[in-house]
């Protein structure tokens, strides 16, 4: 068939992938702020379009038509770079996520380690932002973000260790098939760890140190106008809809769904973990880098480890065990270790209060 | 207490949850829309044109300069129904004398005051001017004093008003009148006016009556009073001094076709404690009657005066000018109760006397020769009948003072002597009158104090007034006693707006030497304070039209403060939201547009039955609202299902 | 080899989300931590003291709403008092219920502000925040239902307010504060037990009881670090002695403590305007008749009360005209900014912020 | 409240018993300028009042009155100190050295009436900016608009 030549393959690929990406982001910013509203007994935006879903669509024609303004001072190569470097590789994720079977730009067989290296690109880029506009809250900003990304990295990565141990793969497509369940059940302290380590990856609630306007004014983005912050923008959402794509595929079965296979099982899945997440920004307020840095060492990393060597240790030496045990003994151990480890981790100065 | 991570973090998304599922409590705006209280203060200022006299009064209020007022300089029309004529019981205009004093006419001034008030010097010492405690513009500070611009019109008597009287023919008939106090003289005046014949008799060697016995000298000189019992002795006055009259029933046959009893009021109240029948305690209407009348008094250094209203203060003042060193008065309250003219407290304190509030007298007694007063503190307890707050005595704070005289000056009474044969009532205080003032005997009238009890001059007059006319009526005459004496004067133009200055300071002699003698105290004002003064009539009566009316809204803060100031109930505010926007140019809104604009309760609480009921947010919690329109649904229903059957 | 290090110097303001009002902080950071932080304001400065001398007693009222612009009837009160006592005027007896109830319930939506925009501050992005503004658009929908306006209410008048209640507004009131716990339930789950909140607020922003009481801290800042002070129990004005009322007192002096202040203020708050609904006369007057252009005999006079933000003073001096010679106002936030430094010094930049929110400054009042 | 009045009432008696120069008025005791330190610190100290409330001035054309008030946290009880500088040298000791709270209320005074307070560490313009000339609110300054 036509379609099964490389190139046609490739190209047809390709655009749907962009236009999955942009739809996405344009419908995220719209769930986003319709959602938060109603958490927030309030209606959001109602007046563009029907119920206001045309809202994503306004903004990105309002920050188009903005002026660009280039602060005096800055380092402007990268001022104009930096956006880009962050926004590309945030797409570029999307290439190994298998939307149906058979449906893959490529299918990697090392596309752990592609998701892994080349979404850490992307702090690069926020950092720089911070860097080259030249302002202090940018630059705490920037600094704030870039030691966060690379400190969640570690839990992140030791938790895609261990699914790739769980699953005898590193293609995607293949830890996806792999899943006979989602692996949220096999492996819950594996998500657990996962979803916190990668909300701290995209910047959200309760870890936007990096942009807290209540303390440094958006932070990284504070002298960024028109289509570079629209840029940046799209960064944020864009790594909102490809984390909550990736949490939905490697933990939650992907593209298998109960009655059918096939993306729509996908979106319902990847649109659900999207809802948690602002459900999360909903409720709670925001650590402090500090804090957020000794959730990561001290409590997220041992948990980390730990699941790692329980992995491992369950692979090793009883590969054969039913299916059920596995899932009883996950459990059981998650709940005991997470209630154990959490006694011992104080998030902060505790006082002689009651 | 230990706790784990994750629990309260659940516990908060629970809540989040919860108020999800509660759905928004905003609306979308034009197709729902809220339900609100209605908003009483707002840009747009509703004015009434009908009631707006353009007095500046809002202009003046407004704390940001945001009203602008300009007005005719001719008057639109002329109000009647003052509150100072309407208040005064002799129905003297005011308003009409203090225009022409404000306009440099004292002398047409005395002529409106000499058309309802026989004694106009007099008055303009002494009137208690209820006039000026109806002033409307007392809403803005204080009253205009009328009474001291009356005295300025008096200083200017140059006779003119008599071009204008009309004396009736003499009619032969001749009325006898029991008392030349006020009561006496005014119904003298127009019984004479009519053309009747009039003796005046009285027990005391002058005429005057309580005004010369029961007010001192430095408040009313004798050549006042003189001046205007010499008006109605020249116009053939009779009077027939240290004449006691016992039965006037006896005077009816004998020459005299009515009578008019004014005796007045000359009996002092008793204080009502243990040892007051010592010769030293005196009462203060004797004591004032025989200063007045130029008797030896010895009252000694120290002098106590119980009681707080008027004849306290003369009384005080009195002994101080007889040369008592410590002269104190006892009040039961506080000043802010005291009965008396706060000016005349205050001159009394300004001559030295020591005011002791919360005092009261126990008992007065003699011990080794010297007079004491025990008095006690008393604290102010609930408010009384009076309303005022009723004072409460102190238990164990009882103290003596050493003094030489006790004058009580807590009230005065009059005695209806059993001879007059008139009813009274049961304590012999009160001649027993119909509105005609006529007592039960046909011919006999009664007017004043013995009718009134302790009361002012004007009282007095006022009454002395419907008792001539009822005399003229009984001697067949047509009782009609009104006089236009003043020429008629054009209607001011307005010099501007009001005076804003407060009430002007009355000047009064010095301290040191008038407790000396007993020269007027008062002064009369020069023409430039007595024409400012009279300039800060709001003029009630004359309307002028309001040319320009502008409320800048830019600057307008919604405080309100104009719509309190206005006098006269001119101005509304509105109570709708959406008025608010500025149609105008410079967002400056017109006379017309405040015109139509509809009117809110504040500050008008006579409109609030006409108003809708105020409804919130809050009504509108939703299960609730949702049970009641199920329940309406179901009625309608049930009802629907009625008719069908 | 080792790193070295630079302190450098962080203009947060005048235009800060956090700084709630034109106000200018100059902080040395060294990394996050502040070292060194210098208030600068004045921004907001109009003169309003030497404006109230330059206008007459009644026409400064509005001027006293836009002090503390968050709780603008308590801003009214001692003004109005002071000039009560100076030109002996009474207040009826139903006045002063209905000053009570109404400054209680202007107390109620300060704090509600203030903690919902703590909430904002430490990043709980507006939900704590709308969820106050719920019951506080409803207290402040009751309140314009009395004054007629939302916000610079211009309520109180010597010797009384300017209107009486409606007859809607008690039973409305009533069924405000019957569903006021409930909604209080619900903010305590979603403050106190969250551990993130936990760990952000306590043990931050430590001021002791001695520094407390030698800055001349009031209000909530006072009492959270122990003082037990509060102006309504201690130095009793209006009728304040007729209620029976708790004064929370902190133990740390943290924005825990403050923020738990504000909650438990509430509460009491509520229940002493039930207790004034239940007390106060039916029939009565609600103001007495002053005139428009007041003339206070000379005096001096000093009146503080309680306002949502610690210790309102008004010191006045009437040379017997109608304006005042001068008038004074004891601003509680501009006296607990002092308290600022001593706060923020040797925390980091978040911590820092938040504590500066809890101390829940308004800059009408602060620059005058 | 009369406790609260015995107390303060005793205070008045006491502070005029320490120091000669104190004269006591109706509700407040009236010290020289030069003596407002000793005063208040042996307040502070020896009678309790550690909370200074508030500071103002306000210009009486030959001198400018100075009006502290000191507040007992523990008794419940408050006092009033007058005290008053001549307009020519406009100098007093200041307070901010016992009291921190006194810092910004006495650069405030200094900024809007020019009153110098010895030795307050930062005494300059607070509310208004640092150019500014004249004090607005002593009674002869002439607005400039």
């Amino acid at each position: 068939m036509w379609y099964e030549n490389f190139w046609w393959h490739l190209v047809i690929a390709a655009v749907i992938l962009i236009a999955y990406f942009f739809f996405f982001i344009v419908m995220f910013i719209w769930t986003e702020r319709r959602v938060i509203g109603f958490f927030q007994i309030r209606r959001g935006p109602n007046r563009i379009g029907p119920l206001g879903l045309f809202q994503g669509i306004a903004d990105v024609i309002k920050v188009m038509l903005k002026e660009d303004i280039v602060p005096n001072k800055t380092d402007k190569i990268l001022f104009w770079l930096s956006p880009l470097m962050a926004f590309v590789p945030v797409m570029m994720i999307l290439a190994v996520i298998p939307f149906s079977k058979g449906f893959q730009l490529v299918d990697l067989n090392v596309g752990i380690i592609y998701i892994a290296a080349v979404s850490s690109i992307s702090s690069v880029g926020v950092f720089l932002c911070g860097y080259a506009c030249n302002n202090k809250y940018g630059l705490i900003g920037g600094m704030r973000g870039l030691a966060q990304f690379i400190s969640y990295e570690i839990p992140m990565l030791l938790v895609l260790i261990s699914l790739v141990i769980s699953s005898g793969t590193m293609s995607v497509n293949g830890i996806v098939a792999a899943q006979s369940l989602p692996n949220i059940i096999f492996m819950p302290l594996a998500f657990v760890c996962y979803f916190i380590s990668s909300l701290a990856e995209i910047n959200r609630t309760p870890f936007d140190v990096m942009e807290c306007d209540s303390e440094i004014v958006a932070g990284f983005n504070i002298e960024y106008s028109g289509m570079k912050f629209a840029m940046l923008y799209l960064v944020e959402y864009g790594e909102a809809v490809v984390m909550s794509t990736l949490v939905a595929t490697l933990f939650l079965g992907g593209y298998k769904g109960i009655f059918i296979d096939g993306p729509i099982p996908l979106l319902i899945k990847m649109v659900i973990v999207f809802l948690f997440i602002l459900w999360i920004r909903a409720t709670l307020p925001r650590l402090t880098v500090e804090k957020s840095m000794s959730l990561c060492w001290k409590f997220l990393l041992p948990l980390a480890l730990f699941n790692l060597l329980f992995t491992a240790v369950r692979i090793t030496f009883f590969p054969d065990l039913a299916q059920w045990i596995v899932v009883l003994v996950s459990i059981v151990m998650t709940v005991l270790i997470i209630y154990l480890w959490s006694g011992l981790y104080k998030p902060g100065r505790e006082l002689q209060h009651e | 207490m230990s706790r784990h991570y994750g629990q309260g973090i659940i516990k908060g998304m629970k809540v989040t949850l919860k108020n999800l599922v509660r759905g928004p409590i905003t609306v979308q705006y034009p197709e729902e829309k809220l339900n609100l209280a209605k908003r009483e203060r707002g840009i747009s200022l509703a004015w009434n044109p009908e009631k707006c006299i353009g007095c500046y009064t809002c202009e003046d209020a407004c704390p940001h300069h945001s009203i602008h007022i300009e007005t005719s300089e001719q008057p639109k029309q002329l109000r009647k129904l003052l509150p100072c004529i309407m208040k005064c019981p002799a129905k003297v205009e005011a308003a009409k004398y203090v225009r022409a004093i404000a306009t440099g006419n004292p002398e047409e001034a005395l002529s409106i005051i000499r058309e309802q008030l026989p004694l106009p010097s007099a008055c303009a010492y002494v009137c208690a001017h209820p006039c000026e405690s109806a002033c409307t513009r007392k809403t803005v500070d204080n009253p205009v004093a009328i009474r001291k611009l009356k005295r300025y019109a008096v200083e200017h008597d140059d006779g003119r008003w008599m071009k204008n009287v009309k004396q009736a023919e003499p009619t032969g008939k001749s009325v006898a009148i029991i008392g030349a106090g006020p009561a006496g003289l005014t119904a003298a005046y127009y019984l004479l006016r009519k053309g009747h014949k009039v003796t005046v008799f009285d027990e005391l060697p002058k005429a005057g009556g309580m005004m010369l016995v029961g007010i001192p000298r430095f408040r009313l000189p004798e050549d006042a009073l003189m001046h205007d019992v010499k008006v109605i002795e020249d116009m053939g006055c009779e009077f027939k001094f240290n004449t006691r009259v016992e039965d006037p029933k006896s005077l009816l046959g004998n020459g005299f076709d009515s009578v008019l009893l004014a005796t007045g009021a000359h009996e002092a109240a008793k204080l009502g404690i243990p040892g007051e029948d010592n010769e030293h305690v005196l009462g203060g209407v004797y004591f004032l009657k025989d200063v007045a009348l130029g008797k030896k008094i010895e009252i000694g250094n120290n002098v106590v005066i119980v009681g707080g209203g008027n004849t306290a203060m003369d009384c005080c003042r009195t002994a101080v000018r007889l040369g008592a060193k410590n002269v104190f008065v006892l009040y039961r309250r506080t000043r802010n109760e005291m009965p008396a003219d706060s000016e005349e407290i205050d001159m009394a304190i300004e001559e030295g006397v020591d005011m002791q509030y919360l005092a009261s007298p126990v008992r007065v007694f003699e011990e080794n020769g010297q007079l004491k007063v025990e008095c006690k503190k008393m604290e102010l307890g609930p408010v009384d009948a009076s309303g005022r707050r009723s004072p409460v005595p102190i238990e164990g704070s009882e103290y003596i003072i050493d003094v030489d005289t006790v004058i009580s000056a807590s009230s005065q009474y009059p005695i209806v002597p059993e001879s007059f044969g008139v009813k009274k009532n049961e304590s012999n205080s009160r001649i027993i009158v119909d509105r005609a003032m006529a007592t039960d005997i046909p011919g006999i009238y009664a007017a004043g104090d013995n009718v009134l009890g302790s009361s002012t001059v004007i009282q007095a007059v006022a009454q002395a007034k419907t008792a001539a006319k009822s005399i003229d009526t009984y001697l067949g005459g047509d009782g009609n006693i009104t006089e236009v004496l003043h020429n008629e004067m054009p209607l001011p133009l307005r010099p501007g707006r009001p005076n804003p200055d407060n009430v002007h300071d009355s000047v009064y002699t010095d301290v040191d030497t008038r407790i000396t003698n007993f020269e007027c105290v008062e002064e009369c004002w020069d023409q430039e304070t007595a024409e400012a003064e009279a300039n800060r009539c709001l003029r009630c009566d004359l309307q002028y039209e309001v040319t320009h009316y502008d409320l800048k809204g830019g600057q307008c803060v919604y405080c309100g403060l104009c719509v309190e100031s206005c006098p006269f109930g001119a101005l509304f505010s509105s109570s709708e939201y959406e008025r608010a926007t500025y149609t105008t140019e410079d967002q400056v809104l017109h006379k017309e547009h405040l015109i139509d604009a509809p009117k809110s309760s504040y500050y008008h609480s006579e409109l609030d039955s006409e108003l809708p009921d105020q409804s919130l947010l809050l009504d509108i919690d939703k299960e609730e609202s949702d049970k009641k329109k199920k329940k309406e649904e179901e009625k309608k229903t049930e009802e629907s299902v009625k008719e069908e059957k | 080899m080792s790193f070295k290090t630079e302190e450098y110097v962080l203009n947060v303001g005048p235009q800060h989300p956090s700084t709630h009002g034109v106000f200018r902080m100059r902080i040395t950071l060294d990394g996050e931590i502040v070292k060194d932080v210098e208030p600068i304001f004045g921004y907001l400065h109009r003169g309003v003291e030497k404006l109230m001398e330059m206008r007459t007693y009644k026409q400064g009222i509005p001027m006293t709403d836009r002090l503390d612009y968050v709780s603008a009837i308590n801003n009214n009160w001692p003004y109005v008092m002071a000039v009560e006592e100076l030109a002996g005027i009474e207040v009826p007896e139903k006045a002063e219920y209905m000053r009570v109830i109404m400054a209680e319930m202007q107390r109620i939506s300060s704090h509600y502000l203030a903690v919902g925009s703590q909430m904002n501050d430490m990043g709980s992005f507006y939900t704590v925040f709308m969820y106050m503004f719920r019951e506080r658009e409803k207290l402040t929908d009751l309140m314009e239902m009395v004054t007629g306006q939302r916000m610079m209410y211009n309520y109180m008048r010597f010797g009384g307010v300017s209107q009486d209640f409606p007859k809607e507004f008690v039973p409305l009131l009533r069924k405000f504060l019957r569903i006021f716990p409930k909604y209080m339930k619900e903010y305590e789950d979603l403050l106190y037990d969250n551990e993130i909140y936990l760990s952000r607020t306590k043990g931050v922003g430590i001021l002791t009881r001695e520094d407390a009481i030698n800055i001349s801290t009031s209000g909530p800042v006072l009492r959270s670090a122990g003082v037990d002070f509060d102006v309504r129990r201690d130095l009793p004005y209006s009728i304040y002695n007729k209620f029976k009322f708790d004064v929370p007192v902190g133990k740390n002096g943290d924005v825990y403590d403050r923020v738990w202040i504000r909650m438990e203020e509430m509460k009491q708050s509520a229940s002493i305007i039930e207790q004034a609904l239940d007390m106060m006369p039916a029939e009565g007057k609600y103001q007495t008749k002053v005139p428009v252009v007041l003339h206070v005999p000379e005096g001096k006079t000093y009146k503080r009360i309680e306002s949502p933000r610690g210790i309102l003073g008004c010191y006045l001096e009437s040379d017997g005209s109608d304006k005042p010679y001068r008038c004074h106002f004891r601003a509680p936030a501009f006296i607990n900014l002092t308290a600022l430094k001593k706060l923020m010094v040797g925390q980091t930049l978040s911590d820092a912020i938040i504590t500066f929110g809890s101390v829940d400054l308004s800059m009408g009042e602060v620059d005058r | 409240m009369r406790m609260g009045k015995e107390i303060k009432m005793k205070t008045y008696d006491a502070l005029s018993k320490q120091f000669e120069y104190v004269k006591t008025g109706n509700g407040f005791a009236e010290i020289p300028s030069e003596n407002i330190l000793e005063c208040t610190e042996w307040l502070k100290n020896e009678a309790g009042y550690d909370y200074l409330e508030m500071i103002t001035a306000s210009d009486h054309n030959e001198k400018f009155l100075l009006v502290y008030t000191l507040i007992n946290v523990v008794d419940k009880t408050d006092i009033i100190i007058r005290t008053s500088v001549p307009r020519e040298k406009p100098e007093i000791d200041s307070l901010s050295n016992i009291w921190t709270g006194a810092d910004f209320q006495e650069r405030e005074i200094f900024d809007l009436m020019g009153i110098v307070f010895k030795g307050h560490k930062n005494l300059k313009r607070i509310v208004l900016w640092d150019g500014f000339e004249g004090h607005p609110q002593r009674k002869d300054f002439k607005d400039v608009i």
